[in-house]
């Protein structure tokens, strides 16, 4: 029997990307629970963090959720609209990319840190045919730090990817480098049950935190590769103050929370 | 692509004019904004065939021409359209169906490619994609390129950079050039000679246009080239580029225009439910596009009340506290 | 580089603190417009030496920089003043006497250069220049590339298009990346976090300013961030990219503000003249530059009357029937 | 005795210069007699060519004439205020390239029309340094049609270049072909003497047409090198027309006409 929880998944989720999120950051932020993050660690522990669209605004006034990113509500009161052209190249460049911090979802993941949002099955003839990159792949390649948002299901956690759309460690140690990319890709998983993140030598996905209620063991179940759950300690559950803010500040209609 | 005083043409002459089957086409807009969907309609409507479609993101307008069987070959970075359908419905069953060609980039490489042919380079440089299947899984065979003059022979080209590690970069991917017989974007507003303003978020419409060997603009207002002259910096096309010129009040419906209207949000669920189905899209097709004469009749069957419901606000430019499912 | 909330600092302070011995650097503005005059001034005032100066067709600051023995090193397109000075006096003399280095390219390629630099690129490519003497004649050694890790090892590098013949092209010429220390320009408006928004043609500011590491923005007037953020289609630069602004009227004088004042002719005639001659020039620089303590004070030496003459007309944003001579 | 010449050679330049100006042409211009034959065919031959300049300014309204092009003056009423990197690719890309017809001027000019704007004498050491290329290289590499504004001397039309800037016909015949520059460069001079085209096979300087009042041999006199003069023949004066126009509607205080 679990004890009941003051908080739901999506809050928990929500508020461990937040608190990824530093004091100045450049937060590339899709729609859903990743802008969700975004508003958050801005309300709470980030407030010169700027939110920031592939599309091309920059620092936008969000009146209301935007449900996509390339909603009219991101074009309001923002620093500057652009284009893809100029928002690519912003992340692409070091001087500003290396403050970037992207939020990114996926299908699959593997234990390096790759992602797929192509497809399942062959690609050429899949089983399902999933979005495909939009920006996915570009920004892997080009910043710093990636928070990637799952469920944590055993066919979405895979040993094998059907479609590498998103560079991670690639095949880990220094194979990211090898192949020409930047040190990047992402770097942090959160999902429902834990946050993982990659050992710094080998490339490879480690359990860093367990939600409380949710055990290292259960989240290997959910994990078809083999993880390092070793050095793993229970997350620090989100505060009253942290939920406060994300509930009456963020989403106080629960477009998203739910 | 001329330089006359006026382009003004009915829609319908423009796609008759401009898109032929087979054309390689580009799109404006971005997902669920800013797609040129009247013309979208009048290219289904004429029936045109087998067109080569480049595309990053565009959704709603994408999923309508796949859906109706426009396209034969699609090069793409995002088949997604908002809420409604995450992944476009129509785009992912083509694919599944083994009912189109297809190939995959990522959004700044498909930006990038419509920039080097805007740019005239034969292609532009980026750090986008090392590693990845989009590099190495190619959607159209080398036999197919080399057999066809109008596709470029190799998808992708990785190479040492030429000035060792400067700046950084051991090595740069390289995005060949596109540019397309015809792109169809809609703006804000535009003169008779072609110029355009576009409001808010330009997605990658410039390049697309100056990219492409001709051009049709649709817009919501046909405005006195006066008034665009008094402020040339919000100008981001001059006429230089443009072939034709289209006056198509709510020409981006469903799909919105920031400072005139939100998307609509129930008509994109609409056509996101009857695109699971073969005979429900068939039945939503006769109703919407092949049912009326022309985007105004269109208009008609979608009627008034969608069209109120989705008014911008002045301040913000969008629809404040639109009824959003 | 910063998102703090407020960059505003004196602009002899913004100097100090981002201009050193041996900085690479560019500044924005074209010939006689929006050069970020105050600043080179205040540069000249602080006796900075050895600068490796980036430029397209910079003239009037261009100039002053280099008859103030601030330049050791010079990349450039241009050296031009207008009709004061087809070619920048100082500029030429500096040159025919061997005071500088410098390495010549064209507008475009410099413009690209920027361009690749604030694309996070190591270079871009270009159809510019093939067969010429830009491509063949480096002013900068082979063996002092080398021993210099800012400067890259080949000046230009000509390639066979690695796509075949697409788009017609069988060779191209890659301009490497620019990516200077610091860069500095003159706009029209700009708010406390530094988001700029300049009036008419932005030359290659915003270029220069996203490839820079870091960005004094001097501004005509600092305006809050509720005036830009009103048309965030007007803003070219957002503040991610600055890293202090300074607010100074008439901080481009003498060259042109578009909206706000033109360049004074009578000045730059005068400044030519007395380039032509060093004791002449000697006596130019200790009235206007040494002799002042910051650009009120040169303002005050120019005088009202001249700043009355070149105010711009509100409908044409330039002095109209200005006796220009 | 030369009979009095009812134009001065300013104004044969200019309407020479306006006469190669096709109706939709885009006009890339320089200033001083550039912009004036620019502002001439516009107003007699060519009502629908477009003034462009490399700083980005398109169609601007000329009220008054501009000093240089980043004169505030052709910021004015322009159909698009844009930047240099726009305005190049306008060039650089030939759909809108090939509509442009550039207007040049240079220090030295060769039999293949290359053109010099950079330096007499050692390009390290020079006795006289002039500004540069500008934008001159670019034009010539891209557009298929340039004019060239020249004095006719022996020492501006020289057998080697001290500098070659800007690319014509390199080393002729199909040496720019070679070379991967697209047909173009320099395709007629336009000098106080005459006119001068290229020989489509040997990419070669000839002469086209000799002002009323000037014999061939004077014009080779003044050229150092050999230049065919066979095929020349006596150029059709300005109209009365043209005249008018030029002096009452293009440069009225006579700024540029002197």
């Amino acid at each position: 029997m679990e004890t009941i929880q003051p908080y739901t998944p999506k809050e928990i989720m929500t508020i461990m990307a937040a608190r990824e999120i530093k004091n100045g950051d450049i937060v590339f932020s899709g729609t859903g629970i990743s802008m969700l993050a975004a508003m958050a660690a801005k309300n709470i522990n980030a407030p010169e963090s700027v939110i920031f669209f592939e599309t091309g605004a920059i620092d936008s006034l969000l009146e209301e959720l935007p449900f996509a990113v390339a909603d009219p509500r991101i074009m309001y009161w923002a620093a500057s609209n652009s284009r893809l052209t100029d928002s690519f190249a912003t992340m692409q460049n070091k001087i500003t990319g290396d403050k970037v911090i992207a939020i990114l979802g996926a299908a699959q993941i593997d234990k390096y840190g790759n992602l797929n949002t192509t497809c399942i099955g062959d690609y050429f003839s899949p089983e399902i045919r999933f979005s495909g990159s939009g920006g996915g792949c570009d920004v892997a390649s080009f910043v710093p730090r990636c928070i990637a948002f799952m469920q944590h299901e055993k066919r979405k956690f895979v040993e094998k990817l059907d479609y590498l759309t998103s560079p991670g460690q690639l095949e880990g140690k220094n194979s990211r480098k090898k192949a020409g990319l930047r040190p990047g890709g992402v770097s942090v998983v959160v999902t429902n049950m834990g946050v993982m993140r990659f050992d710094k030598d080998t490339g490879k996905m480690y359990l860093d935190k367990f939600y409380p209620g949710i055990t290292p063991e259960k989240i290997l179940e959910n994990t078809e590769f083999n993880m390092d759950i070793s050095t793993a300690t229970r997350a620090d559950p989100p505060t009253q103050t942290e939920l406060k803010i994300l509930r009456k500040d963020c989403d106080p209609q629960r477009l998203i929370l739910g | 692509m001329t330089n006359s005083l006026n382009k003004v043409i009915p829609l319908k002459q423009a796609i008759e004019q401009y898109v032929k089957n087979g054309s390689h086409i580009s799109i404006g807009g971005f997902t669920i904004n800013r797609n040129p969907m009247a013309a979208v309609y009048e290219i289904i409507r004429q029936k045109i065939n087998n067109l080569h479609l480049y595309a990053h993101s565009n959704g709603t307008g994408l999923d309508e021409l796949i859906g109706a069987g426009c396209v034969s070959k699609l090069e793409i970075a995002y088949g997604g359209n908002g809420k409604a359908a995450p992944t476009c419905i129509r785009f992912a069953q083509a694919i599944q169906n083994n009912e189109i060609l297809f190939e995959d980039y990522s959004n700044y490489m498909m930006s990038l490619r419509f920039m080097a042919g805007a740019m005239g380079l034969p292609f532009l440089p980026t750090l986008s994609g090392l590693g990845t299947e989009i590099l190495t899984k190619w959607g159209f065979s080398r036999a197919m390129r080399k057999s066809d003059p109008k596709i470029v022979d190799e998808k992708l080209i990785v190479i040492d950079n030429p000035f060792g590690n400067w700046t950084g970069a051991s090595k740069v991917v390289l995005v060949p050039a596109i540019n397309p017989d015809i792109t169809i974007i809609h703006v804000q507003k535009a003169d008779a000679m072609g110029t355009c303003s576009i409001q808010g978020l330009s997605f990658a419409d410039i390049e697309q246009v100056k990219a492409s060997k001709q051009v049709i603009v649709t817009c919501e207002k046909l405005v006195d080239k006066e008034e665009l002259r008094q402020n040339p910096d919000l100008n981001q096309i001059p006429f230089i580029h443009v072939s034709a010129v289209c006056h198509v009040p709510l020409g981006a419906y469903p799909t919105a225009v920031f400072g005139h209207y939100d998307y609509d949000s129930r008509y994109l669920r609409k056509f996101a439910m009857a695109a699971k189905n073969p005979d429900e899209f068939k039945k939503y097709q006769d109703k919407y596009i092949y049912g009326v004469k022309d985007h105004k009749g269109f208009l008609n069957v979608v009627g008034q009340k969608r069209i109120d419901a989705i008014k911008a606000d002045p301040r913000t430019g969008y629809a404040v506290n639109m009824k959003r499912d």
